[in-house]
């Protein structure tokens, strides 16, 4: 089975850990993941922001490429990217017209059929079922998993079970060894694309959501999207500034997290590339009971 | 052709269209006279054949004319016709029959002013049209024949 | 036969919304779940269900507070208010479409010019690369604002972190996507 | 030879005064078959119907025509004036040229040609007329009503006391439904069970009425004046003609964590039990999915021991009993839509959200609390109550579309009862309209808003989640420049939406009445039938047909029961005999009917069975339609859909309809 890999355009930058880290996991339970020839970037919020032809085409193209390279299955870590691809697979395979359109700004020929996995489907179906073999430590801390908008919304495209309180996640943790704590913020926005140009907002929506967590008692928070780390992760200082209180909980990518619980070593999951640091993450670490 | 008056022969149902020519006439709404009405249970029991038989006779234009679609007095009879009505429709446009000649409208009860509006409406349409000879050139073996051989005209 | 033929007499903003995104606006009733549940109530200037309220009515003057507003650039996307709408009424795709309509009419608010030079820059990166140069939009996003000093601390951990790198990785076929973004252009110059 | 009579009446001048009703009567006069014309000045006055009887007389007339007004209007005096004259009253026609032809068009030649085209199709019409008679139906004066809540209540002491039998079948072991668990009812705020209760002892002691509780409804066969109907008695285990109710089983029985129904799961009950203390019968029965004798395969057995009159009966098993009835009331009443179908509101997940129901067992007297308003989760007093109307309703994404009709009524009184309990205690009730249209309903909007500071808010909300023992309700004020508000609650009430029981589909069914498509049974008219079905005979009362309130749904069942008095008040019921028929001819052939049964699947009201056609041996000869008289209204959709005119109508037949098209355009 070829799983097709769109590693997007954050994780060849300032979320390279993210890439890093799923490529280790993948590896260690013996999956190869294959980068799709001649990806070009999804477009983001600022297609769509601005141009409707151009947030369907982009993605358009490398769902085309996709499958004319015949991959079956690709795999978008990203949730922006996850959410543009499959809008833009959703728009393209149910209205005819669009897809005409399309393939005449692509040049290119395309039925829409490549199955597109998101992060989480792709631990469910891969990870998930051979995780027991090589998952040797236990996290042994509570963390909050979040999920951010984009990959529990709109239904259309979504492949969580419950848009409102999801547990797709926990279930992986919980595999981990942490204990997924019940929190209220999980599928609120980090505030996303504003991140750059409009900082301050990001600060607020962002604050509510570590401050949830720390209320909760949270060790740590466990994202599956490169701009909620961002802006989980990053903009700490601003949150600091927002909330009026210092609060450093550590926020990881799932594969670090689950990378972690499979002996792969911190730097290799690239957590020194955090700004939170992450010490309180893998003190709580102890070895898995036989 | 100034001088042609068309023949109209309405198939209507007792319960809402009727009674609405009824209320025409009690509100003294004056409409042209070349129509005539012929009282239906429920449009769900007008057999369509009878319209070709109608126009066989020397009709020029037909109207049928029911309850509003919900406000069926026997629950679904106007569901029905409309039904037969569609497939009837094709069938016409099939043949080259020009079905602008008939006219499917909902009237209800309380509808006099409406049922007024559409005889003068489709008695436009029709005078406009010219008298229907058609019939003449149409061959009627394509329908099974009614039991009528036995009525004297 | 009868047919009655309705005569638009006018182009409004909500017939364009509805013929472009294909959602009926009456739909709305108003009963402000959107905005209950918006992350960034608190910022906007007219609130989700309002804006829905201003095409509802079209009345004259309603179209330009919606074009100018700052809350259209807000929007984040984010669906919360289409995944709780009782009318399924999805807001996110028509504040896209009501993004574009500002941008074409010139109405962007003053306050959301940041905004669009990033999402602007951002697509230019894309354009030339194929893919996002994250320090070309950084370079570029803060040409276009003047907003120098901005993160300007952020930069160097970044590049110490491995985060960011000077040169920018490239599609292989760069023309191919600026052909594209040509082609899509052209289409909606004519 | 047909002998037709055509009289032309004047209407003193409204037809006078525009058609030339002397020309009309001469030119009738002529037409085939006519044997007599006449035109007069009122034909339905006195002397008019004299005329018509005599002429009837003198002329051996075999059919007449009356050219006046609409039949609509005097039919019936024409038909009974042929009657009179001696012959079949189907035998008699009108021709309307009065709001048809004189009222319309202005007096000209063109306008008198119209009445004698009408005259003349009508008199075509008629030729092919056949007499034809009432039809009998003998009625069984009993009526069997489904459901014991207060529809059915209701209905059944108003047969009952107009002198007829009444059959009452409940399923659950006492009667009294949903009115018995309410707390208080709006706009007066009289105590529910203190007024439910008294009708309920009445119905347990009337003479004329029988009721089988714990029972169902297992199928329905027959016509209106006769059904048959077979009852399901789901097995009691618990002889009711030995037990007095004393209460020893239930206090006893050792399975005593079963969520409690009545309740709605805010309590517990044991697995013997009554469902309240106020239950009619007040004798309990045995839960059998709970009770570990029948869990655990004959462990327990506790409460046989002590029962002290030995009423106790494990072996026993449902019967299927037979009754005959003549009419029916269907008051199975509604259900709640289960709040979970909302994940952003907490429903099930967070003990302090509820629904309205169980905010009423908490506000009554008789609930878990003994009235007082207490927090499911701790058992303490809220402070902040805020109330969501429309949880459900009106919500197509979610919910149902439809307007629950009753939620805004029932909030403002919870809002006001925790007031009146709790005077510093805030409520707030999000809303989107206040629909209190009824005598006295929107005064006791205002009292709540204006004398016990209930707050409305007019907006939906998002979001409810929990933080730090509050519950943070996300909502907006649309009255205020749509401005989020954030509340933070003690609980949160759900007024959750009213939808069709979950076994109505499967009654429609085995009753052959329609329901709409969210499973509500269907009124055979909107407006001018609202209380019967389109089957004859069988009746709806309360919320099994729309969301209703106790008024609404103590009139519907009122009106049903009125309409089957009036059934029961003579023993032969008379039909109108235009009703359709399948024609039969001598064997070998015996119709002409294929017996394809297109008319079965088009007819609205189930009058078209199938019929076998057999040998003296038994061996099948043919299939064939089979029109149940009893049944058929006469709107002759089947008729129109027969392939090969097998069926037909009495009164609109074939004939009649083809002799009127042909009379019409060949003068």
């Amino acid at each position: 089975m070829r799983i097709g890999y769109y590693p997007g355009c954050s994780l060849e930058g300032s979320s390279k850990e993210y890439s890093d880290s799923l490529l280790a996991v993948a590896e260690k339970c013996g999956i190869t993941l294959e980068e799709i020839k001649g990806w070009s970037c999804c477009g983001a919020s600022a297609a769509h922001n601005l141009n409707h032809d151009l947030a369907i085409a982009l993605p358009a193209r490398t769902l085309a490429l996709a499958e004319n390279q015949q991959f079956a299955e690709i795999l978008v870590p990203c949730a922006a990217c996850y959410s543009r691809l499959a809008t833009s697979k959703y728009e393209v395979t149910n209205n005819d017209t669009t897809r005409k359109r399309m393939e005449s700004f692509l040049d290119l020929k395309f039925k829409g059929d490549v199955q597109i996995l998101s992060v989480i489907e792709f631990l469910q179906k891969y990870i998930y079922p051979v995780a027991d073999k090589y998952i040797v430590n236990k996290l042994n801390q509570k963390t909050a998993c979040y999920y951010g908008c984009l990959l529990a919304r709109p239904k259309e495209i979504s492949t969580l079970e419950h848009t409102e309180n999801p547990m797709e996640m926990e279930d992986v943790m919980a595999k981990a060894g942490a204990t997924p704590i019940d929190w209220a913020f999980k599928t609120e926005c980090c505030g996303a694309g504003l991140s750059v140009s409009r900082t301050d907002i990001v600060a607020k929506l962002s604050g509510k959501i570590i401050e949830d967590a720390a209320d909760r008692g949270a060790d740590s928070i466990v994202v599956a999207c490169p701009m909620c780390h961002m802006n989980l992760d990053m903009r700490r200082p601003e949150i600091k500034k927002q909330l009026k209180k210092d609060i450093n909980i550590p926020v990881l990518f799932i594969t670090q997290a689950l990378g972690l619980s499979m002996g792969i070593s911190a730097d290799k999951l690239g957590l020194n590339k955090h700004y939170v640091p992450t010490d309180k993450v893998t003190s709580c670490i102890v070895k898995k009971e036989a | 052709m100034s001088d042609f008056e068309p023949k109209i022969v309405a198939f209507v149902c007792n319960w809402c269209t009727y009674a609405g020519a009824d209320l025409a006439g009690t509100s003294r709404i004056k409409y042209a006279s070349n129509v005539r009405v012929i009282r239906f249970p429920c449009t769900g029991r007008i057999d369509f054949m009878l319209l070709i038989k109608a126009f066989e006779n020397g009709a020029d234009g037909i109207i049928v004319s029911g309850c509003h679609p919900n406000d069926c007095h026997y629950t679904s009879g106007n569901f029905h016709a409309r039904r037969r009505w569609i497939v009837f429709r094709s069938l016409l446009d099939f043949i080259g029959f020009d079905t602008d000649r008939i006219t499917f409208s909902w009237v209800s009860a309380a509808e006099g002013t409406k049922w007024a509006n559409v005889v003068d409406e489709v008695t436009d349409k029709v005078r406009a049209k010219g008298p229907f000879t058609d019939f003449k050139k149409m061959d009627f073996s394509l329908f099974p024949q009614l039991e009528d051989e036995t009525i004297t005209k | 036969m009868h047919e009655t033929t309705h005569q638009n007499h006018a182009n409004t903003l909500k017939l364009q919304v509805e013929k472009s995104t294909g959602i009926n606006v009456s739909h709305c009733y108003q009963c402000g779940k959107c905005t209950a549940g918006c992350p960034l109530n608190e910022e906007m200037d007219i609130m989700p269900n309002q804006i829905l309220r201003m095409l509802q009515l079209e009345l004259p003057g309603y179209e330009d507070k919606i074009l100018s507003s700052l809350s259209i650039w807000l929007c984040l996307a984010c669906d919360t208010c289409y995944s709780r709408c009782p009318q399924e009424v999805k807001l996110s795709q028509i504040m896209d479409f009501l993004r574009q309509e500002s941008l074409r009419q010139n109405k962007v608010n003053p306050q959301a010019k940041d905004i669009l030079k990033f999402h602007q820059a951002f697509l230019q990166s894309v354009k030339q690369n194929g893919k996002l140069h994250e320090v070309g939009l950084t370079i570029d996003y803060k040409l276009k604002t003047l907003n120098l000093m901005q993160d300007v601390f952020l930069a160097p951990s970044m590049f110490a972190k491995g985060k960011l790198s000077i040169f920018p990785h490239k599609v292989q076929n760069v023309k191919e996507i600026a052909k594209i973004f040509k082609k899509i252009s052209d289409s909606t110059k004519v | 030879m047909a002998r037709i009579g055509v009289f032309i009446c004047h209407c003193g001048e409204n037809i006078s005064a525009t058609v030339d009703v002397a020309k009309v009567a001469e030119v009738a006069s002529k037409l085939s078959g006519v044997a007599f014309s006449v035109d007069y000045k009122y034909m339905c006055s006195d002397p008019g119907q004299t005329l018509i009887i005599d002429a009837i007389k003198k002329h051996k007339l075999t059919g007449i025509v009356v050219a006046a007004c609409s039949p609509r209007m005097h039919e019936g005096t024409f038909r009974k004036a042929a009657e009179k004259g001696g012959i079949n009253p189907y035998l008699c026609e009108m021709a309307n040229i009065r709001e048809h032809c004189s009222w319309v068009h202005p007096k000209s030649d063109e306008t008198t040609q119209k009445a004698l085209d009408i005259v003349r199709t009508l008199v075509a019409k008629v030729k092919q007329n056949a007499p034809l008679f009432p039809i009998k139906v003998p009625v069984t004066k009993t009526a069997l009503v489904i459901g014991g809540g207060i529809a059915g209540i209701q209905a059944a002491l108003d047969i009952a006391n107009a002198g007829h039998q009444v059959i009452m079948v409940e399923k659950q072991p006492s009667i009294g439904g949903h009115m018995s668990q309410l707390s208080e009812t709006f706009p007066t705020l009289d105590c529910s069970q203190c007024i439910l209760t008294p009708r309920m002892v009445e119905v347990a002691q009337h003479p004329n009425i029988k009721l089988l509780t714990y029972a169902e409804v297992e199928s329905v066969t027959g016509f209106i004046g006769n059904f048959d109907v077979k009852v399901r008695m789901k097995a009691k285990s618990v002889d009711m003609s030995k037990c007095t109710g004393c209460g020893a089983c239930w206090q006893k029985c050792p399975t005593k964590k079963i969520p409690d129904e009545f309740n709605e799961g805010l309590s517990f009950r044991t697995a013997i039990y009554t469902p309240f203390p106020q239950a009619v019968p007040n004798k309990p029965v045995i839960d059998r999915a709970h009770c570990s004798w029948f869990v655990k395969g004959g462990k327990c057995g506790l409460c046989k021991k002590i029962c002290p009159t030995g009423a106790i009966d494990y072996e026993a098993q449902d019967e299927i009993i037979d009754i005959k009835v003549g009419a029916i009331v269907t008051a199975t009443g509604f259900d709640l839509k289960h709040a979970d179908f909302f994940p952003e509101y907490g429903y099930g997940e967070f003990k302090d959200v509820i629904d309205g129901m169980q905010f009423e067992r908490l506000a009554s007297a008789s609930g878990p609390t003994h009235g007082e308003i207490r927090r499911p989760s701790d058992g303490k007093v809220p402070q902040t109550i805020v109330f969501l109307a429309c949880a459900g309703s009106r919500d197509k994404a979610k919910g149902i579309e439809y307007c629950s009709k009753i939620c805004c009524m029932y909030t403002t009184k919870h809002a006001m009862l925790y007031k009146h309990k709790n005077h510093t205690g805030k409520a707030y009730i999000f809303y989107m309209d206040i629909r209190a249209a009824g005598k006295n309903y929107d005064e006791f909007v205002r009292r709540a808003i204006e004398d016990d500071e209930v707050q409305y808010i007019r907006g939906r909300v998002s979001r409810i989640y929990e933080k730090n023992g509050k519950l943070m309700v996300k909502g907006v004020d649309t009255l205020m420049n749509s401005q989020p508000v954030d509340i933070e609650a003690d609980m949160v009430v759900l007024a959750t939406a009213v939808i069709a029981n979950k076994d109505s589909e499967s009654l429609a069914q085995k009753l052959h009445i329609s329901y709409d498509k969210h499973h509500f049974f269907a009124e055979a008219h909107p407006k001018l039938k609202p209380v019967e079905t389109n089957t004859a005979g069988i009746m709806l009362a309360g919320a099994c047909q729309s969301a209703k309130d106790i008024p609404e749904t103590v009139s519907q069942a009122s009106a049903s029961a009125s309409k089957i008095i009036g059934l029961f008040s003579s023993n032969e019921l008379t039909r109108e005999p235009i009703v359709a028929t399948v024609n039969r001819m001598p064997p070998p052939q015996f119709t002409t009917c294929t017996g394809c049964l297109l008319c079965l699947e088009v007819c609205p009201y189930h009058a078209i069975e199938r019929e076998e056609i057999k040998d003296r041996s038994g061996n099948l000869i043919k299939v064939a339609a089979k029109v149940n008289a009893g049944l058929c209204q006469g709107c002759g959709t089947c008729v129109a859909m027969c392939r090969n005119k097998s069926i037909d109508l009495q009164g609109f037949s074939n004939q009649q309809m083809l002799s009127e098209v042909i009379a019409l355009l060949n003068s």
